[in-house]
């Protein structure tokens, strides 16, 4: 489902933020990258997302070669790729529920399907009372809900979080991950950027560690610091 | 995916409220920029329709000789009157020609034995342009002697070098102000886009297609120019109707004619001057954006 | 706090790095409409000069008794040269008039027995306006009747009618480049702060007061608006110096001054209305934003 | 040092943020705000740097009501807290060292105490080899230590953090509260909002809860989650 083949990424010419990463993460796996603040985990996110190209090596998702995907395939690739921003990325002009249905939008849904789901999903998240709310009226939590349910929304065959609940307590995180968990078991490849320790500790899924740009773990069912 | 222009037209104006200032700046911009471009625009019609109607007045006069028969003046006439390049011509009289004479130097009208004022015929052309040629004419007929002939051969040749340059000068003041309202409204539109550009970047990456995010920007761009050229147009039309009517009322000598402008083809040529930059300047500052 | 104008001068030159795109737009916008302004002086200069020298062709013919001696003629000449109205005073004796004469009309000079002509004065004045006050005065000097002044008074009072109006349509243009370019150029400013209002916010949020803020804003909007507006105003001199020269050249006959313009201070009001709206419409544009 | 007497606040017309809440913090008290996504805390923090009015109350700082400071006297009012934004609020046109400078420059401190102290601040939280990146070079973490470092830099009286430790993996955070708790025993005011239960656990400060705007504990040494 998603590859990396010795992907090196440099920013600039100096900062070396990924170096020789190869990984695999199968159809249906639920995985999470860690890592400490400055590890290279966004950038693996924005690499998957063809945001950035890589400086060396090749990313694949879906069994395709992202280098070779042309630019005018980009939306339709990343519509397959439902993605949770470490910033939310919600647009301020819209509500949350419109900031949702946007993401169904894109893909051409019908109105019809777009009312019925977008309250259904932003009820999931617990913000069924916030609908109507811009994304500067919502608290910092609130926003990354929203842009939880609109990476859910189109139930995108790839699911990327990346730091999901760094605004949320520790009991609606926990909601959080269920719910991914669920996506998870409905066949949904699911790919957690965390740092919540706690969390990655209970799971207990597969966990990648990254460190100054390079996979030092990679464990079935790992725990956020893995004896070595 | 299907297009879906419900959808974007929806978009547009939704933002459009959001954005309230910077389409009311937009607007205005387009507003101001095809007012001046329209002004100029009458300006232009009304100045070549005074250099026509001055061109008009230019006259030749041709004189016939003493011994001139009545039915050679008759001919002569007909003949004149026939040709494209004559406007209108008048004949005047041995007895007309003395009694103007007398009107304006009657000093030396008094001192006058007979009659030594000849016959003539007064020529005036659809564009002074044809002076020479007309004159030309006039010889070969054989009616005239080529030294009876008198038309202000200087003031037309300045009449003429003046008003080509005039008329060049008032299209480049009118290609001026298309450059300039084209650089004036695009750099507005990219202004505000610019103010945008997160927004574009997210829709890219939540897998929105360029088309997708550049048509609410495209229509946004439609619909501001639309506004504000189409109250420009009218301010123009209005101005126009205002100048004409003033003019015939406080400076009836003056040939301003009401028919100079063509007030549909230019309230057509503002708005869609306004429209295809808003259009165009939205797709192409949203362009630059794009590559998320 | 002191005044800190060397990082306010640092951070609007680092700004103006940063928002390259945003800081040449604004420019161009400002080059833009101080050309279109500086064109409109320009044309405005060169049309009063070209009426004033219109004007001073209008000339008032005073021909003297035929029992005028010498002696009245030269007292006359004196005194009229000496009024503050009059430009040029020429004197036609008897015998140029009939030269005149004879050149203009042969044929009917031809049939003359002596010399019916008067001698007379020719006037011209610095103001046509003048025209009735001094024929009055020629009047009442005494040396000449009212029925032997003679000048166009129909064709004087339409020029001062529409020379007036000219004078009116002109200054209205500028009025309307000048309001465009504030309305223009400020829409530019605001604009390209609206893209920034986030910064303000923070600033303010992290103890910036508002004259912090709000300086290295009022220094980008005063570079930005001097440089559009010094390169405009360099533009419009070098097309007055391109335009007189041309002018002198191909339509001599035309009269066209190189002191119509004054380019020093035509530079001074351009560079200043630049810069001035540059740097009101950054200070107020950001106030709007101050609130927080 | 700040007191809150009966502080309601409603933003729009319906969403009741904060009610009646009262609370004093001393001097040199250091105290963790707690509470669910959307309890209020943030807007605890806003209503401090009076970003935004009370609908009804009032909120004390310094010993001033707040109220009663003039519009041209707020910068002043918030010079004196430094403030750890949830959103991080950088400057995104200055680099993490401009960034960290623009602080200490509003208060028109000279450039060479400036090009002494942003140095050791940047590298206090781990980022000296990050001076000269702007905000959209930097991960998720980094900004927000650039933003801690910025809160820190002019030694404010009073230091509000909101979720200071959101983006940050548990190494790093534990290394931002032992220098919150440093900057407290000099004598700093110190407000913490946060969801990091084990950090609050641990620390055994005192909390305050929050729960649908309304403060529902309020313990001398307490937890996240304290029996009640
Ligand atoms: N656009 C960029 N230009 C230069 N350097 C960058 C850029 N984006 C990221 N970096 C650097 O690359 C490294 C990895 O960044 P990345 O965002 O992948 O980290 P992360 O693991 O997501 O960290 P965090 O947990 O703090 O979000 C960091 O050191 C960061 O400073
Ligand atoms: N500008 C606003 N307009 C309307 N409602 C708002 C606004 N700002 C905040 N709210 C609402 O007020 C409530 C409290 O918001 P606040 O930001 O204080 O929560 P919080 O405790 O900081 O939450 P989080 O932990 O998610 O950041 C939330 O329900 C939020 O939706
Ligand atoms: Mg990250
Ligand atoms: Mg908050």
């Amino acid at each position: 489902m998603i590859r990396f083949d010795n992907v090196t990424k440099v920013y600039g010419n100096d900062v070396l933020a990924l170096e020789r990463v190869s990984m695999e993460i199968g159809q249906g796996e639920f995985v999470f990258l860690v890592g400490a603040s400055g590890s290279g985990k966004s950038t693996v996110v924005r690499l998957i997302l063809k945001e950035i190209e890589p400086s060396a090596g090749t990313v694949y998702v879906n069994g395709r070669r992202l280098s070779a995907i042309p630019r005018r395939q980009i939306p339709r690739h990343r519509r397959s790729i439902g993605c949770v921003f470490q910033d939310f990325k919600l647009l301020p002009n819209k509500t949350a529920a419109e900031n949702v249905a946007y993401a169904m939008e894109v893909t051409g849904q019908r109105r019809r399907a777009i009312r019925t789901k977008v309250p259904q999903i932003l009820e999931l998240v617990g913000l069924a009372n916030k609908m109507d709310k811009y994304p500067d009226q919502l608290s910092g939590g609130e926003q990354q809900r929203v842009s939880i349910a609109r990476a859910f929304v189109s139930q995108p065959p790839i699911l990327i979080a990346d730091e999901p609940t760094g605004n949320l307590d520790p009991e609606t995180s926990v909601g959080i991950m269920q719910l991914l968990h669920r996506i998870n078991r409905i066949g949904t490849t699911v790919l957690v950027a965390t740092h919540d320790k706690e969390m990655v500790d209970v799971m207990r899924k597969r966990v990648i560690a990254l460190e100054d740009g390079r996979i030092v773990r990679d464990r079935v069912k790992g725990a956020y610091l893995d004896e070595v | 995916m299907r297009f879906n222009l419900g959808f974007f037209l929806r978009e547009a104006f939704k933002n459009m409220r959001l954005n309230l200032l910077m389409s009311v700046t937009a607007a205005t911009t387009t507003f101001m920029c095809i007012l001046v471009l329209g002004i100029g625009m009458l300006v232009n019609a009304h100045v070549s329709d005074i250099i026509r109607s001055i061109g008009e007045r230019v006259e030749i006069t041709a004189f016939f000789p003493e011994d001139a028969t009545q039915q050679e003046i008759r001919q002569a006439r007909e003949e004149v009157q026939s040709w494209p390049e004559v406007r209108e011509s008048t004949y005047v009289s041995k007895e007309e020609a003395l009694q103007r004479f007398q009107e304006s130097l009657p000093e030396i009208a008094q001192n006058l034995e007979d009659n030594p004022l000849p016959a003539s015929i007064e020529i005036s052309l659809h564009d002074p342009a044809d002076s020479q040629a007309v004159a030309d004419r006039l010889v070969e007929s054989g009616y005239f002697a080529r030294e009876d002939i008198s038309y202000p051969a200087q003031t037309i040749d300045r009449l003429n070098t003046i008003t080509g340059y005039i008329t060049w000068a008032l299209r480049g003041a009118t290609a001026l102000f298309l450059i300039s309202s084209v650089l004036l409204i695009s750099n507005a539109i990219r202004l505000s886009i610019f103010a945008r550009r997160k927004e574009i970047e997210i829709q890219k990456l939540v897998g929105a297609s360029d088309n997708f995010v550049r048509m609410p920007f495209v229509v946004e761009g439609m619909v501001q120019g639309l506004i504000g050229s189409a109250v420009a147009a009218l301010v123009v039309v209005w101005l126009n109707f205002f100048f004409v009517d003033w003019a015939n009322r406080n400076i009836p000598f003056f040939p301003i004619s009401a028919t100079a402008v063509d007030t549909v083809s230019t309230m057509a040529i503002l708005i869609a001057v306004g429209v295809i930059i808003g259009v165009a300047g939205s797709y192409l500052s949203v362009r630059r954006f794009l590559k998320v």
